[in-house]
Formats: structure tokens, C-alpha cells, sequence
């Protein structure tokens, strides 16, 4: 029913063609697929470490599946736009979204940092499913406004038994839109396991929408590139939706409040390192002679100087303006919100609100 | 000045919206070639074609949910929900997703989206067809929530509501649609309609309703005024924001209140209403303020309905009450 | 990726056969399901006139498919269980719904009329694709209880749209759960296409799920009785999970409300007309001898003794005492509501609800 | 008696539940071996087996909509929402479906389902994990709400909520999971959790919460006895029905009341509880009854929340105004 799983780089390195999905990959395309999977594994570690220590609430790692990430973030043209979860970083930063931004919200600073029109990326989804409606309305919009742009709709196995997106794939469908269902089965939603979530591939669900459908290896940087890129030139193109399932793995715990000893053996984790993203794309580089240390060497620093950085805006940062929270509920003046306001300020500059530090 | 009927208020309402700004988009079920149920959107497809008058599948999640998406690229989605009863599979969408959006994304995306649903009883319709759920949506922060009394305010209240930045959920009670009024469709929108209105000044007893229940309060006071009491009737038009301002004011002279809707009276904007009056005018009210609305029941079979729905004889009772004492 | 069509009666009364699903059908058994058709389609006849003489609310009628309904309802056991929407009249006929009790939903009276338990019937569900779920936790509950029983689960092409829908199928599949889905594409939703609510057939979802699928001629009462009780069968014996698409046609309006003339050409009804189910079965008993016409003579007597019933049942029918609308919102006494009993009773011995007639 | 937190007294009820009952299930995501995210459900597939406790695909509406089939069939689902801010992809099973069914089946079908919600804010999570959609179910006839306040509460009240025929919603304080509180877990289940609980008695204030803001609340009339203020202290503990005969007593002594929840104050419980109070306490009354409660806002960044959420200092500030005058 789908095509066999792509593949263009195997674990040991070495590039196969696909006659449907031709890639010319050059060196500094290589270096850039590198870099940004390594500065994500290096925000992955950095970020849970703030964790860690009390800096952040939370951080949802990302280890594992950087490849299928970093490569459909490749896959898109500037123009393009891409709705994600929580868990897409990815994507985040191949779109260049500054990382402390991303990190405010895990500590609670914001809901949301960065500005969507910008970086080409809605501010994420915690609800599971939701924000794939989201990507195919967005979607029919570039419709009709006669765009040449497309949309990368993201989520991950467990999103697809939800009710929303079998809606998104019903309205793309009736309207042909010019998105890409772009799902990372990483096998387990928290502690569920993919079976549980469906006993036929993932990718088989396209079908009975008249979607063509692709399963691809999502571990592999390139056929992660090479797949979406033709998905997303179909959707600009008029095509419609297509729909990718990227195989991979969830190396972490779901999030750093997790616990994955519960449910899941190790022995698979092990299974998964084997098959390591970054790993297979060095191989590949020294083969094609696209690696070298001083480039190697050039990216842990830039990793360091990241770590830094986040360090350094993160740790300690002070609590942001109370009356801040009640900015934006509504575009437009709404006098509840205006009387809540006013009352806080009043609390805030009376004797029994000075009294709490001292309670 | 043209007689229309609250439906053909609101198509011409729809019409003139859709003729101002071309991000404008109908999307519903059933919205094109039939017109709606109950024919809102009638012709409208036909005149402004099929990417801009949008009959989508049955999914109402997909409808908000694709009208999320929409806002974000720069349009303008006004919704049909076909009844009442069908917007509960969209409240996912709704509360967290449009309500909020604005809100999470630091005030860089606009929600304008309109969430129009016929709403209420007295047609006797089979279930589902007959609820009133605006509470949900009123104590639902980052909505805004209208509802037109008459087809005057139906034609410019529906394009207020669509030219607001915020989203709006727009209850039509449908048992209005057939009224006619006397409809201004020449002289430009003006004014706010995120305001009460009073709609007929008294002395004795301040009514307070919205929707429907707001032509029933007008035949009450007509009929209490045979009695001798006079009472204002004040039309809340806005459930959020709500502005009792004037309700205030009115009640400090009156000293009497009574707040009537169909939705259950346990936890529905009377409960809000006589809050806040009673906070805001304690020493002035001579009685409690008095609610009358629907029981705590799920909607009844529509051979109940006359007994479970306010009627000008519930509200006369309720008037009895608080000028006992 | 679906079977072919399954038709046992072409719409001349021939008769064929098909490998999977051999079907012993005596002249009784021809003669009963002609009988359920028969008076099916007279209900529906005599509540449309119910309706437009005032005496009913609304009737929703059913005009062309009463061959897939009444064949999906004689496949059902005495013991299997049946989820619906307000269209599938013809199933209520098999099970035996008195007909009075429908139409006091119609008229208003009741939300429900019959105890599921006595007909193996839920009672209906007007939001569309919610009872999928009810019918799948139905059959979750049947195999904790290691029953031989399973659920038939029916809507219409418009409900393949829901999410609610999708959910039940991936419940299903998950739990392998004794379900059949029984879609009727009537190829309309109020006035809608089906066309608008997928572009691939409504069979080929059921894959993506891993659930097996059928396409059956919806106006064929044969194959819907073969097909449906295979799967029936099936789940029953642990097999999980069938979708059947019943491919047919509303020929009449949505209901009583709708005015289809907006909306669709008459020659569309016309193609369908000659396609219709009872037609053919009749000529299929013609052919195999089972068709006399003191048969013919004695289900027109029954038809007219049911229309006869209704009208009596009906007609200037008082309306039910105000006070049994707080009866049973509740299984457990809940102080509000006794409370709000009491303050109808209090209104309707008041003096000014004693005013409501002469007001 | 045992010392136990409440997500083990409320570990405990179930345990017990499904032992008595083996029509008694659970469902949800992640109950299984993970035990839930909060580990309430910890052990209880082991014990239990994979067919009464049971880890669902990722679908809120489907596990409602399967618990309603279930209880069809006979069978007492139990249910776990993650966090409040997942429940509303299955509002329309809730309200439509499980709300009505018993009404719309003429009292035939019984829906014995309860469905558990960890709520309200204070434990720093990301947005939607902090919510308090109460007043949403509790506006809606056909449901039951129950929310306990201690682990004492919760090991009984989960199992009373299982053992009636109705319906429960029952919202778990999390802010309040790890509290310790002695546990009867020996002695037989008694009393009807449908009633309010006076918790402290007092004489000049009738302080009235629900949940987590119990605590609050107690902690506030021990800051005002300092003051010499003395407030009772009302545990609302079941929000449908509503038994305000308690607090209306209380207040009718005191002639003073203040309404504490973590919701949005606009149409939240205490809009309610302050119609009710001041509809029969007119004449008792001194000051209006104040309510504290959530602003107008979507749950802000939890950076934000000790300036959003109730505390001890808030309630105090509104028992000064009630005794101001
Ligand atoms: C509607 C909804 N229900 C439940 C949750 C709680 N939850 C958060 S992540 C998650 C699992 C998601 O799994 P998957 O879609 O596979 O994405 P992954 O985390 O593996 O990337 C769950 C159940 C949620 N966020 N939203
Ligand atoms: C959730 C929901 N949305 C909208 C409606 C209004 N409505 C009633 S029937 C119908 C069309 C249903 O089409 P289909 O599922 O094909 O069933 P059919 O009527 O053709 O038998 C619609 C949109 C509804 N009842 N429920
Ligand atoms: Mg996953
Ligand atoms: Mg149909």
C-alpha cells in the first residue's frame, strides 16, 4: 500500500539513490544538515540540564530524532511555513528561532517568543493534534491567495488517533491543500506504544483519503530532505497534501518529569543507537570527504559558546512584570480585563499585597 | 430604511461584510447552494463563489480548526455552526485554540474569526436543536460574545462582529429569525456593540436579557405597565464583555431586579448579572435580584418547551416578587 | 485496495453468486425481507404525511435505502447490538421498534421511546458520529464479558468526516473489538456530496487502521444481509473489526425541513430510482417463485393497518404532563432539580399561570 | 487511620473500588505501567490486568465515547483526563452524551461514569496544565461535580463518586497531591459526598471554597484570628449539586461572605454561590458577598501565577472589605 521505507543513507554511512527521490547533496549542504543537528543535540543537553538544576519547569528531549527533523526543516524554502508540537527543535533551529526563546517558555516566562511571521513557524502546540488543522486552514489560504509557498504540518504518532488530525486530512483532502503531514513515529506516546495507537503503518492511514503516502527512514538526515522536498514542491505546485511517516526513535524520556524505566526496556533504546542520525551523517561525510576535524572543531565551539549563552539568559533571569499578564488577552480594549487589571495594581500597591514577603 | 426579516438582516449583513473586504470567508456546513437551514447565507455563494462561501465536510473541529489557520494567514473566517447542539465538537478548538491565540502568541496573531450559532428554543426542534450554551463561552477569557435582540441589530451587530480583531462567538436566536424590523442598510455602521442597551425606560423594576428573551421582557413590561408597574428593560447585546454599567445605574433607581435567559439558571449569565448588582448597588436593592431561566434539566422534549422556557407569565411572577417587598 | 462492489441481486432480480460470501436465502426469508422493506417504506410515507398535516415536528425519511438497512438488520442475532443514527428506519422495523414510538420522538414527546435492551438498539444519536464511539465501547464491554455477541455500528457518509468516527476505528482496531461499521453513503450530507467529504472511496479508510473493508451495493438487500453477517460473524469469533460502505441514495430529502431541489438535479434521483431495492427483490422472487399475489395482497393489508395505527396513535395525541420533564435527569435524587420540580408545581397552581390561556 | 498523601488515598479508593466491583474499570492514557503521569493509577494494571485498566490511544473523545458503550453494557468506567486542559476534545461526549443520556433514554440507561481531572494551577506547569474549567460541567444538568480537598476526602469521595449512578466529574486538586492527611482506610464509606462540609467555624465572616482554595482558606481565617477576625471556613466539596444550605445558615449568623475559587470570577462558582447567598440571606446580609477568583485572563506563564491565583493574602484583603462596613 506505501512505498517501501526510504532510505538514501544507510547506518554505516553509505548513500543509495531512489528513483523517485533524487538528491544532490554537496559538502557544505552535508556541513549544514551537521550543524544543525549537533547544535540541537547540544540545546537538548543544555536545555535539560537547566532543568535539572531548577531553571526550567520542564524541556521534552529531543535525542533520536534530529535527523528526520533537520531535514525536513532543509526541505523547506524560506517562504514555506511549518506548524510543530512541543517536541520539533529541530526544526526550530533550522529556522533560526532563537533558542532562549524557546527556553523562556519552559520557564514559564511566556507562552510563546518568537514572532511566526518571521522565523516561518507557528508558536507550538501543547494539545495533542490540534495545530494540524491549523497547518491545512493556513494552508488554504496560501490557496487563495495564489501563493507559491507550502505548509509542514508536524506531530507524532500519537497524535494521528486524534480526532483533529483525521479532520485535517479530511479538509486537505476536500481541498486539495498545499500541505505536508509530516509524522515522526518515534514508537511511543509517553509510555503507549505505537500499536496501541494502530495495528497497520501509520502511513497506511493516507490512503483512504486519496493521499499519496511515504514511509521513510527517520533516521536518515537525507531521505528525510530529499522526501519532504518533493512533497512540498507538489503542494506549491498544486498537487495536494501528501502524507510522511518518519520512522524514529525517542532516545530520552518523553519529558524530564518522565520516567521511561517504567515501560520500556533499554535493550530497544540500544537498538536505536545503533541507527544514530549524527552518527551515520559523519560516516557519510568522511566517505565523500565532506569531514574534516577543524570543521568538527569549529561546531563544538559554536555548540560551547550556545551552551553559554543559554546559560547565561536563563540562569537566575528575574520573574517578568505582573501586570504584564494581562497584555494581549484581546486586540482590542475589553473592560473586564481592564477592571482585573486595574485590581491587581491596586493589590499590588496596597499594605496586605507588601505583607507577602514577610507572611 | 427596508422591513427584513432577522435572516434577511443578517444575509444582507453577510453581504455587505463579504462586499467590504475580500479576507472575508464564509465556511459551514451546508452554507453554499443550500443557503444554511435556515437560509443566512443565502445567494451568497452563488455572487461571491465557492473559495469565499465554503461548504466544508461535517466536522466542526475542522471548521474552526482550518479557520484558526486562516486567521493566521490573514483572513477573516465567519462560521456557520448549524445548530446549537453541534458546537461542542469544535469547544476543543474554541476555548483553547482561538480564545487563547492572541494571548499565547504575545499579541502578534489576530483571531478574527466569527462563530455565528443559532441558539435557543421555541420551535419546536428536535434535541440538540434548541440549547443555549453562551455561558460557556461567556466565562471563556480571550472570546467576546454577542447576541442580536431584533433584525435592526442583527444587520449591524453582525458586521461589527466581523470587523473586531478579536474572535466573537454570534448567537442568533433562532426563534427571532422570522421577526421583522425596520433595518438602516444605507447609513454607515456606527457605534460600539460591546455595550447594554435600554430599550424601555421604567421606574419600578429594571429587566435585564439578551437574545430572545428580550422582545418576551418587552411584552412583560407591557403587560406589568396594565398593572401599574413600569419597568425598564435593558438589552445586554454583549455577554463578554458585559457591560452593566447601565444596569447599575438603572437598578440604583429602581431598587428591583430581575435577569431572564433560557439557558439554566445554576451557573448562567443571571448569576453574573445579579453579582454584580448586588455588589455594585447593595444599598440600594430592595429586594434580591430575582433570575428567571431555564431549570437544571438538559433541554426538554419540545412539548415541554412552553413550560420549561421563560415566558412574559414567569417574568410577570418574577416582577410580583421583587415589588412584594 | 478495496474488493469490487458486492451485489447478489442485480437490479433485474438475477441472482449471483460471490466466493466469499454464499448466502442460503429460502422464500421465507425473501418473503421477510420483503416485508420489513415493504412496511419500512410505508412508515415512511405515512410520517411525512404526519408531518405535513402538523402532527409531527419533522421526519427524516429514508426513501432508497431500506434495502442495505433491513438486509444489515436481518444479518443481526437476536443477542447482537445496534447503534444508529435517526435514518436507519428500516433497522428499527427488523428489531421491532413499534413505530408509535419513533414517532413520539417526532412529535416531541420523548427523546426516546424504546428500551435498548428489549431491541438491541441504542437509542438514536442526531449528533453526528458520537454513537461510533458508544457502539465500539459497547462491543469493549462484550468482549470483557466473553459474549457471544457483536455490535453493528451504523451512520452515513457525512459522519466518515467526524473525528468522533475516526477515533471509534482506531478504538476498534486497538482492542480488535466485536464491531461492524455500517456506513450508508447515501452520497449526500443534507446538501453536501460526498464528494466534499472524501475522494477516495469511503471503504478505502478502513485499511489505514488496519480494519478489513467492504464495498457493497447498498440497494441490494441480499448482499447487505450476506456481507454484514459475515462480518458479524467474524467478530463474534474474535476477528475483530469490518467496515462496509453500503453505496446508495437518499432519494428523498433530508427530511421533511430540506427542499433538495436546490441543490441536485431530479435525473440524479431518477438513475437511482431505477436502481431501487424493493423492485428488485420483487423481481428476484418472481423469478424464484416466491412471489404470489395473496402475499402481495396480505403485507398491503399489514401496511395499511400500520398506517391506520400510527394515525390513530397519533393524531391530536395530548401533550405528556409538564411535570415528568425533571423525571430521570438524574438515576440518584440531585437537590436542584427537585428543587426547580417544585417551582413549576408552585407556577402551575399560581394564579398567573392560571392566566396563560386567557393572556 | 494511615498517613497518606492524597494521590495515594485517592490510589488507595480505586484499588478499593476494583476489588469490590468488577464491573469497575479504568481508562486512560499512560494508567497503565506508567501509573499515570502523577501516579495515581501506580500498580493497578499489574494487579488488575490490562483488560480493567486500561491505556488508551491518544484520544480524549474516544474515551468517553467507548466509557458511555461501556456503561451500556454495564460496566463502571472510571476514567483519567491527564490535565484539565485536555478534557475539552471530549466536551461533546461529556455534555451531549454522558450528561444526557440517562434523561434522553427515560431514566433506562444508567451512566455510571466517573471522570477524573487533575486541575487548578500553583505546581508551575506549562500552559494547559493549570486550568479550572469547573464551571463549565458544573452549569451542566446531568453531571455531578465533585472536587475533595484533602487526601481524607478523596480516599471516600473517589469512591462514593464510582458507587453512585450518576455521572461524576471529579477534579483532583494537583497542587494538593502531595499534601499528607490521616486516612480511615479501614472503616466502611458513610455520608452522602453531595453536601457542603463546615471546616473551621467562625463568627464574623463565612469564608467558601472548594479544592485546593480549602487550604487556602484555612490558612487565611488562622492569619485572621491573628487579627481577631473570625471566619468559618465552608467546603463547598460537591459542585453539582450545590448544597449551599450550610454557607446560608453560616452566613445568616456571620452577615458576611467571601467566595474563593482559582477560575475566572466572571461566571465561575462564586457568581452562583453569591446569588444564592444573597437571594436568602437579604436581610442578614452586611456587605455584599465578595468573590476572589481568577482574572479575565487565559492562565497566564506559571512565572505569573502567585500574582494570578487566590492566596492567603487575597482572601484577607476581601475579608477587610466585608468587615469594613
Ligand atoms: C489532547 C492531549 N491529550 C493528552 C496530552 C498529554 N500528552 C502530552 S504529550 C503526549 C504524547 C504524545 O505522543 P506523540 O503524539 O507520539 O508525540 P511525541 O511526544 O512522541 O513526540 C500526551 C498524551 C496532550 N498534550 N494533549
Ligand atoms: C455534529 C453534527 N453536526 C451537524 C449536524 C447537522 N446535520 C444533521 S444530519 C447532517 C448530515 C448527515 O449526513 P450523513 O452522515 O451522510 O447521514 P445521512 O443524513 O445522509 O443519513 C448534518 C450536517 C449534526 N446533526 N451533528
Ligand atoms: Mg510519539
Ligand atoms: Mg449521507
Amino acid at each position: 500500500m506505501t512505498e517501501d521505507v526510504v532510505q538514501l543513507l544507510s547506518p554505516d554511512g553509505e548513500r543509495h539513490d531512489h528513483p523517485d527521490y533524487p538528491l544532490d547533496c554537496d559538502h557544505e549542504r552535508l556541513r549544514a544538515l551537521y550543524r544543525d543537528i549537533a547544535l540541537t543535540r547540544r540545546l537538548d543537553v543544555e536545555s535539560t540540564a537547566l532543568q535539572r538544576t531548577g531553571e526550567l519547569g520542564l524541556w521534552c528531549p529531543v535525542l533520536g530524532q534530529e535527523g528526520a527533523q533537520v531535514g525536513a526543516g532543509h526541505a523547506m524554502r524560506a517562504t514555506d511555513f511549518g506548524f510543530t508540537s512541543y517536541r520539533e527543535v529541530g526544526i526550530f533551529q533550522v529556522r533560526d528561532v532563537d533558542p532562549v526563546d524557546l527556553l523562556h517558555l519552559y520557564r514559564g516566562v511566556t507562552h510563546a517568543s518568537w514572532d511566526p511571521h518571521q522565523v516561518g513557524l507557528g508558536i507550538f502546540t501543547i494539545v495533542i493534534g490540534s495545530h494540524a488543522l491549523h497547518a491545512v486552514g493556513y494552508a488554504m489560504g496560501i490557496q487563495r491567495d495564489g501563493a507559491d509557498e507550502a505548509v509542514l504540518a508536524c506531530f507524532g504518532d500519537g497524535a494521528t488517533s486524534t480526532g483533529d488530525v483525521h479532520e485535517a486530512m479530511v479538509f486537505a483532502a476536500a481541498f486539495a491543500a498545499p500541505v505536508v503531514f509530516f509524522v515522526q513515529n518515534n514508537q511511543w506516546a509517553i509510555s503507549v506504544p505505537v500499536a496501541r495507537q494502530s495495528r497497520a503503518p501509520l502511513a497506511t492511514r493516507a490512503a483512504g483519503y486519496g493521499i499519496p503516502a511515504v514511509q521513510i527512514d527517520g533516521n536518515d538526515v537525507l531521505a528525510s530532505l530529499a522526501v519532504t522536498r518533493a512533497a512540498l514542491d507538489r503542494a506549491r505546485e498544486g498537487g495536494g497534501p501528501t502524507f510522511i511517516e518518519a520512522v524514529t526513535y525517542r532516545r530520552g524520556p518523553h519529558t524530564t518529569s518522565d520516567d521511561p524505566t517504567r515501560y520500556r526496556d533499554q535493550a530497544e533504546v540500544e537498538h536505536w543507537v545503533a541507527l544514530d542520525p549524527l552518527d551515520r551523517l559523519v560516516r557519510h561525510m568522511e566517505i565523500v570527504g565532506a569531514w574534516d576535524a577543524g570543521f568538527a572543531a569549529s561546531i563544538d565551539a559554536e555548540a560551547d559558546a550556545l551552551g553559554e549563552r543559554l546559560r547565561d539568559a536563563i540562569r537566575g533571569m528575574s520573574d517578568p512584570d505582573p501586570m504584564t499578564m494581562f497584555d494581549h488577552v484581546y486586540a482590542e480594549p475589553h473592560a473586564q480585563v481592564e477592571a482585573d487589571r486595574q485590581a491587581l495594581a491596586d493589590h499590588l500597591a496596597s499594605d496586605v499585597a507588601g505583607a507577602v514577603e514577610t507572611r | 430604511m427596508t422591513s427584513m426579516t432577522m435572516v434577511q438582516a443578517l444575509n444582507a449583513g453577510l453581504r455587505r461584510a463579504l462586499e467590504d473586504d475580500p479576507k472575508v470567508l464564509l465556511m459551514g456546513e451546508d452554507i453554499g447552494p443550500l443557503g444554511g437551514v435556515f437560509r443566512v447565507t443565502d445567494g451568497l455563494q452563488k455572487d461571491f463563489g465557492e473559495d469565499r462561501v465554503i461548504d466544508t465536510p461535517l466536522a466542526e473541529s475542522g471548521i474552526v480548526g482550518t479557520a484558526v489557520g486562516l486567521a493566521m494567514r490573514g483572513y477573516r473566517p465567519v462560521l456557520e455552526i448549524q445548530f446549537d447542539g453541534f458546537v461542542y465538537p469544535a469547544f476543543d478548538q474554541i476555548v483553547t485554540m482561538v480564545a487563547k491565540h492572541h494571548y499565547r502568541s504575545g499579541g502578534i496573531t489576530r483571531m478574527p474569526i466569527v462563530i455565528r450559532i443559532p441558539y435557543g428554543g421555541g420551535i419546536g426542534a428536535v434535541e440538540h436543536h434548541s440549547e443555549s450554551p453562551e455561558a460557556y463561552f461567556a466565562h471563556t477569557p480571550g472570546l467576546r460574545v454577542l447576541t442580536p435582540a431584533d433584525a435592526g441589530q442583527a444587520y449591524v451587530t453582525i458586521q461589527q462582529a466581523i470587523a473586531s480583531d478579536d474572535p466573537v462567538i454570534y448567537f442568533e436566536p433562532k426563534r427571532r429569525y422570522w421577526d421583522r424590523a425596520e433595518v438602516d442598510d444605507v447609513a454607515p455602521i456606527s457605534g460600539s456593540p460591546w455595550s447594554s442597551r435600554l430599550v424601555r425606560a421604567g421606574d419600578d423594576v429594571t429587566l435585564v436579557a439578551y437574545g430572545p428573551m428580550v422582545r418576551t421582557c418587552l411584552e412583560a413590561a407591557e403587560a406589568a405597565a396594565e398593572d401599574g408597574v413600569s419597568c425598564s428593560v435593558i438589552d445586554l447585546r454583549s455577554l463578554s464583555p458585559l457591560d452593566l454599567g447601565p444596569v447599575v445605574d438603572d437598578v440604583r433607581r429602581t431598587g428591583r431586579c430581575v435577569v431572564v435567559h433560557e439557558a439554566p439558571v445554576v451557573l448562567g449569565l443571571g448569576a453574573e448579572v445579579a453579582s454584580v448588582v448586588t455588589e455594585q448597588c447593595f444599598f440600594h436593592l430592595e429586594a434580591p435580584v430575582r433570575r428567571v431561566g431555564g431549570a437544571y434539566i438538559p433541554y426538554p422534549p419540545n412539548r415541554f418547551e412552553r413550560h420549561y422556557l421563560p415566558d412574559v407569565d414567569r417574568v410577570l411572577e418574577a416582577i410580583d416578587e421583587v415589588t412584594a417587598t
